[in-house]
């Protein structure tokens, strides 16, 4: 606050000849500040997509007299917990216009390493999952740096990433799961801290922090700009390799974490975790408003399009539609639901 | 209201005695029969009943879908486990609310489940290898398919048959490939394993797929017959197979009989009638099914 | 029998979220006349001819062909009536080869029904040819420097059969001998009976072209002139709203000769596009390289910053050999530099102009890596003000501002790094009359204060108005000095092509 | 033509004075152009990953003698075919800048409805494979349009559409699978022509129409053209949002045939069918060279990658490659062939 005080007033300064006097400056940037912060959140791009969700709460609250009891928000918002994590990872990644599809191998290779560590080599949880998770980080090290360096678009590099770390966790654990796993450990995926699960505040931690990143700080900024454009960002002196390796490093970090919290949470090492979460990931992202193609998006929006997703799940099942057609339903109301936020979009 | 109406929110989540049957997905033919089963014994018994899987095997699916369930508070449940650890903390939670629970298909130790119906799956892989050292005459090379290598149900499956076969000292598994659930891969798995292996003499498919697409391989590779293929469960392309020739041996568990049991077990539990103890088993059984009792087996199975 | 104009548009509205682009404007066109239209950057003329090409729908307004009110919904729609357009931002796919840029959508066929390469690259052959330029057909578009896309660009407009067309800012990229050829064809146009209407911001072209300048400012028409009639004076006042008597302004304070130059170049060769060029800038001077299309002067300043791999030579800052291989490492060094084609190499184009204008100078608006907003905010706001950026655009997206004013969004991200060397390749590209001088007398000030600047520029006027020396460079090869007092147009052009004889 | 020839010749005559005589540029663009073409094969960007293939296919000769068998080669050459079939329309759909994740799923719809025509309803084999084909091309139709009109990116829609189809297949046959299917169908899966299989013949062909197509045509120009720079298409008067809609209706067209080969091949219609099959043909495309921001690339490529990938599961099978580790040595291998090429490229 105070720094940002001092400088308001040397640049004021500057201008006193012949620019309106102090207070009046103030005044109008103060007002001026307001409307833009309300314009901004009216217009979001994700304005539209939060009406959808908070309609759909309701509707659901409505129709089901399941959906708004404490019971059945605890379920949603860990499924959202562990599900966001993984999103948040992947519109890092989307946002310099790359993409991750090896998330899913990821959780399965940290839910195997951690059961290994934990069960069989009897390590302590903190370091089991510190290890884990140090794992996680490497992968995306080998994904940025391969990407980065070697010029191989990421779809290929973390495909094949994708097979070799679903293809270690299979050889590692030799297909088998594994289970036995520390109460002191499964707690940071069942337990509850003031009567909201352990994951859903460790993803809106990691969400906010997240924001935060890409909103305020230079990391943040460097990578929209690689995003948007790749040459101008690098004749702008931003390290894009860096940029590159970081972002694919946070995604893989991510993806461990949401690993050890679902391993945690279904108390089970598991292989064949993580099956499919990239296609999750990436549709949360891109439902939530970043673009394939980079420099466009952000948590806010990969926020909402993970709630959509996996609020959509919970209300088939909650108003008893029949599981056969419950697919059929969601792929409806995820198109329904972003052709909505173009069309309001499009209007403003 | 049955399982499968697709219409309304008026669905029978909204009266109290639902009871929910949770098969590990939903894809595979061996759940077709079971869901048939859970309806039939639904209309006998004049309750609702519900079917909800994930689209494929999927553990971390099946618990989402379970945490749901749980929140509709329904009369009863039925879990066939993708993963048995997975659910033990769920079924915990039914029980705390008085919601009985039973494993179904596949077992779930260590939780507290009131008790168990279905089949052994290692019995059953037993039951297998034996049935394949009988038909290729205990030599040779064989070759086994499984649709995961990490399935629980599969690898335990596989356990029995590796056990069966341990006891024939001239048969020798030379390859295990993984189908991933695909009838397609299975059978490209298999068409390739006849490839380098031309002298096999028989075959395992473990997993509801794989018996199919192996079936498909030695068809198109006119080794129907010569090749023995031994398989589980009796789904419409089993009896095709078998009909065709290119099936010896399928071992059957009874999918329809073991869920209407399963729903009648659920219905006695909420009314405070039923008279099995605690950790009951009760094991429906397995049996080969061959050419020869094909007939006489698909007459009473439903 | 009433005569009807060939186009008129009549009472236009085109409103944007934020801006009302046009208000009530009228344009109305006669054939086989050259109407230019003039005005400052943002002015609306691109928006205009957006929507008589239907790449924009009005939100009021009528359009008239021949006397006949048309309906233009798609480009599709306007080319069929005859209306052919070169688009300021160019419009090519850089994947493709030249031959199918120029021929898209009109593609020659084979009795088989399929493409006919072979007719489409023997027509845009001679279509080049015929502008002056020698590119293969084959060559792929992406791999041509700006200028050579405005030629390719220019030559898919001719392709159409058209009875109007619109050129809008043709020349910004182009040397003086590209113009005089478009120029040609523009007089050979209008003796045909097609109309043109031309959009630049170069005087010399407007008055030697136009038949007529209509003359645009905030998004309305604030007069139409007879160009036999008005003075260029008078139409700068009509644009700007005041008189602009020395453009490029003057030096204040001579080079200091004996200061260690701040860039030293010795012998720099890069690829097969640079050889052996040396030169030298001193603090608080100004060295313009001048040269045609493939000069190598875009190369040479790539070289420098390190966007460029260096095939030989020496780079000296300050008097210190540097390796520079990185354009980060010459920013370490003290350098900045403002490319040449700023939608590609410069502009974050879907970001807000405040984070494209910091984007350089992100280490001086922040904090352990915390961006300050309202450092942020001031250095977007001081520039704009500098450069004439209204400064409700300061949160838009820079895509969505107009040519000129893209390119200023791009000058003040390095004008706001204060470096020691400065490279300016094509800096007031597009920029109209009154923000050039708002930057000539920008760039004098920074040189002033002991800046060295390295000026690309593709305009031999604004050369000859702002170096202090001039570098002539052909074909890769540095082919001559000449001080400021001793250079003319004459003397550079004909270092520039080689043809050396008629130099008095 | 009469049109253009006359605007060339009035161009041409403005520079008659300085122009080179038109004779003289017919000769050099002859022998340039053999010596263009030569060029172009030698240094296409396919060239590198075209080796690899033949050398691996040369290196399995000779590691394994089951290999060049006439048994393994038919085999591998209909999962190659089949394969390639929705690789070819995924290409499509890539060149554009979009994505077609929904083929795996029209794959098990066609899957599902040929088996309800032909075995349930009876309908003759003929009937029943233009309905799936129908259906297939209904599917991309509604893709194509949902994204051109509404401007809902691909992914999103094709997300969407991967649960719909996915769903009305599940909830059509209720699980089940459907066999019994008429010997005249299987033929076309199974049965094989001049020694070479029925769907070999027919992912042949249709690769080089697609190829053909897309080199040679106006409409496979105007593809990369939408591709390369869609702003650019729109104002040269390409008609995008018909090229948009065309481009998934192949995609989902081709989906289809492979579906009814499949189906064919194996004897049995499935709802479980195509599972996945949405990732590795766009694999097979990128690995081809295709860039997933579209104008570049081609069928060749495409043919290439598919090749790769299948070899690759052949291989490890044939050279008995422990199941547990065969999916981490296919990742490696992927990335390594990628790299060679990227190498390979980078030093031209
Ligand atoms: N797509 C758009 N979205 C929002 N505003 C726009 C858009 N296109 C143009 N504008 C605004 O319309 C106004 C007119 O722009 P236009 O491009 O027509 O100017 P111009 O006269 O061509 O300027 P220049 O000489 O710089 O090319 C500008 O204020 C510009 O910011
Ligand atoms: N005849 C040509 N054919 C193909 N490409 C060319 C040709 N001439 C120049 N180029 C392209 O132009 C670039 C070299 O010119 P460079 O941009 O360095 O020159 P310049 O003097 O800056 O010209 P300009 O002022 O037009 O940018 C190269 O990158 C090259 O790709
Ligand atoms: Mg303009
Ligand atoms: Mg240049």
């Amino acid at each position: 606050m105070t720094i940002n005080g001092e400088t308001v007033k040397r640049i004021t300064q500057t201008t006193l000849d012949g620019g309106p006097a102090l207070p009046a400056a103030a005044r109008t940037s103060l007002s001026e500040k307001v409307r833009h912060r309300l314009l901004k959140i009216i217009t979001a791009r994700e304005s539209t997509l939060g009406a959808v969700v908070i309609l759909l709460v309701l509707y659901l609250s409505w129709a089901s007299p399941y959906f708004f009891t404490a019971g059945n928000l605890t379920v949603v918002g860990r499924q959202i917990a562990l599900a966001l994590l993984i999103s948040v990872g992947m519109t890092f990644v989307i946002l310099i216009g790359g993409i991750d599809l090896s998330v899913g191998s990821v959780v399965a290779l940290v839910s195997v390493l951690s059961g290994e560590a934990m069960v069989n080599a009897g390590l302590p949880p903190v370091v089991a999952v510190i290890l884990a998770l140090a794992a996680g980080a490497l992968v995306g090290l080998v994904n940025g740096s391969i990407n980065a360096f070697a010029g191989i678009p990421s779809f290929v590099v973390t495909l094949g990433m994708l097979a070799v770390a679903r293809g270690l966790s299979l050889g590692i654990s030799g297909g088998s799961t594994i289970s036995g796993f520390p109460p002191g450990f499964l707690y940071i995926g069942q337990g509850a801290f003031l009567g909201i699960p352990v994951p859903v505040w460790i993803a809106a931690v990691v969400a906010i922090v997240a924001h935060f990143v890409l909103t305020r700080t230079t990391f943040g900024r460097h990578i929209y700009f690689v995003g948007s454009n790749e040459e101008a960002a690098k004749l702008s002196g931003i390290r894009v390799r860096r940029v590159k390796i970081s972002v694919f490093v946070v995604a893989s970090t991510l993806a461990a974490v949401s690993g050890i919290l679902e391993t945690a949470r279904l108390s089970v090492g598991q292989p064949a975790a993580g099956n499919g979460y990239e296609l999750l990931a990436i549709g949360a992202a891109v439902i939530g408003g970043t673009s394939l193609f980079g420099g466009v998006g952000g948590i806010l929006g990969t926020a909402l399009g993970t709630s959509l997703l996996l609020l959509i799940q919970n209300a088939l099942i909650l108003l008893g539609i029949s599981a056969y057609w419950q697919q059929a339903f969601s792929g409806v109301i995820i198109v329904g639901a972003v052709a909505l936020n173009m069309w309001r979009r499009q209007r403003n | 209201s049955g399982g499968s109406s697709p219409s309304g929110t008026s669905g029978a989540s909204d009266t109290p005695g639902t009871y929910v049957f949770l098969p590990k997905s939903l894809n595979n033919p061996y759940w077709v029969d079971a869901r048939k089963g859970m309806e039939d014994a639904a209309a006998k018994l004049g309750v609702t009943a519900k079917f909800l899987g994930p689209d494929s095997d999927n553990a971390a699916a099946q618990v989402a879908i379970f945490d749901s369930v749980l929140a509709t508070h329904p009369a009863g449940i039925a879990i066939s486990p993708n993963d048995p650890a997975s659910v033990v903390d769920n079924i915990a939670k039914a029980k705390a609310a008085g919601i009985p629970v039973i494993a179904w298909d596949g077992p779930v130790p260590n939780s507290e489940v009131l008790g168990y119906i279905g089949t052994d799956n290692v019995a059953a892989g037993v039951q297998a290898g034996e049935a394949l050292a009988k038909s290729v005459g205990n030599k040779g090379k064989v070759a086994v398919v499984i649709g995961s290598l990490s399935a629980v149900n599969l690898n335990q499956r596989l356990e029995g048959v590796k056990k069966a076969l341990a006891s024939h000292p001239d048969i020798k598994l030379v390859a295990t490939e993984v189908s991933g659930e695909s009838v397609a891969t299975a059978q490209t798995s298999s068409e390739t394993i006849l490839q380098a292996n031309p002298d096999l003499a028989g075959f395992i498919g473990i997993g509801g797929s794989d018996l199919p697409g192996i079936a498909g391989a030695l068809k198109s590779a006119n080794k129907c017959g010569t090749v023995k293929a031994i398989g589980f469960d009796v789904v419409p392309q089993g009896v095709e197979g078998m009909n065709g020739g290119c099936v010896d041996a399928l071992i059957s568990q009874k999918p329809f009989g073991m869920t209407a049991q399963a729903l009648q077990i659920l219905v006695d539990f909420h009314n405070n009638k039923s008279t099995l103890e605690k950790n009951f088993v009760v094991d429906t059984g397995v049996v080969t099914v061959t050419p020869d009792t094909l007939a006489e087996f698909q007459k009473t199975a439903h | 029998m009433v005569t009807h104009p060939l186009i008129a548009m009549r009472g236009i509205v085109k409103r944007y979220p934020g801006v009302t682009a046009l208000r009530d404007v009228s344009l109305s066109v006669e054939s086989g006349e050259v109407m230019a239209l003039v005005g400052e950057n943002g002015a609306g003329k691109s928006t205009l001819l957006k929507i008589l090409a239907g790449a924009a729908r009005a939100d009021e307004g009528v359009i008239e062909i021949s006397g006949e009110t048309v309906q233009v919904h798609s480009p599709r729609e306007s080319q069929a009536r005859g209306i052919a357009v070169i688009y300021q931002e160019l419009n090519l796919a850089n994947d493709l080869s030249v031959a199918e840029n120029i021929y898209v959508g009109r593609e020659p066929k084979t009795r088989l029904g399929t493409v006919d390469f072979r007719t489409m690259e023997r027509g845009a052959a001679e279509l080049l040819s015929s502008l002056g330029i020698d590119i293969a057909p084959t060559e792929i578009v992406g791999n041509l420097n700006i200028a050579l896309r405005q030629m390719v660009e220019i030559a898919k407009a001719l392709l159409i059969d058209a009875r109007v067309v619109v050129m809008d800012e043709p020349t910004s990229s182009l040397t003086e001998e590209e113009v005089e050829t478009l120029l040609k064809l523009v007089r050979q146009l209008r003796s045909n009976g097609v109309s043109v209407i031309y959009v630049s911001h170069r005087m010399r072209e407007i008055f030697e072209i136009a038949d007529r300048i209509t003359v645009m400012r905030d998004g309305a028409v604030v007069g139409v002139r007879d160009a036999k009639t008005t003075t260029p004076n008078d139409l700068v006042h009509m644009m700007v709203g005041r008189e602009l008597e020395d453009l490029y302004g003057v030096r204040t304070s001579p080079v200091d000769a004996t200061a260690t130059p701040t860039l030293e170049v010795r012998g720099l060769s890069s690829g097969k596009l640079l050889h052996d060029v040396s030169f030298s800038v001193r603090p608080g001077e100004i060295l313009a390289l001048a040269g045609l299309i493939g000069a190598g002067r875009s190369d040479a300043a790539m070289t420098i910053f390190g966007a460029a791999k260096r095939g030989g030579g020496e780079i000296l800052i300050d008097g210190q050999p540097m390796a520079l291989r990185t354009p980060r490492e010459a920013m370490d060094a003290g350098i900045g530099f403002v490319p040449e084609d700023r939608k590609h190499q410069g502009l974050f184009l879907g970001l807000p102009v405040r984070e494209n204008m910091s984007s350089a100078s992100l280490s001086k608006i922040s904090r352990l890596s915390l961006v300050s907003r309202r450092r942020d905010r001031d250095l977007a706001r001081q520039y704009a003000k500098q450069l004439g950026i209204r400064e409700s655009a300061i949160e838009v997206a820079a895509g969505t501002l107009s040519g000129g004013n893209q390119q200023k969004v791009v000058l003040a991200r390095w004008l706001a790094r204060v470096p020691k060397l400065l490279i300016l390749d094509e800096p007031t590209r597009g920029v109209d009359v009154g923000a050039k001088a708002e930057i000539y007398q920008l760039v004098r000030k920074i040189a002033s204060e002991g800046v060295a600047i390295l000026v690309i520029s593709s305009e031999l006027t604004e050369v000859l108005g702002i170096a202090d020396r001039i570098l002539v460079m052909r074909e890769g090869y540095g082919v001559g000095e000449l001080a400021a007092a001793e250079a003319s147009e004459k003397r550079v052009m004909a270092m520039a092509t080689g043809v050396q004889e008629d130099v008095s």
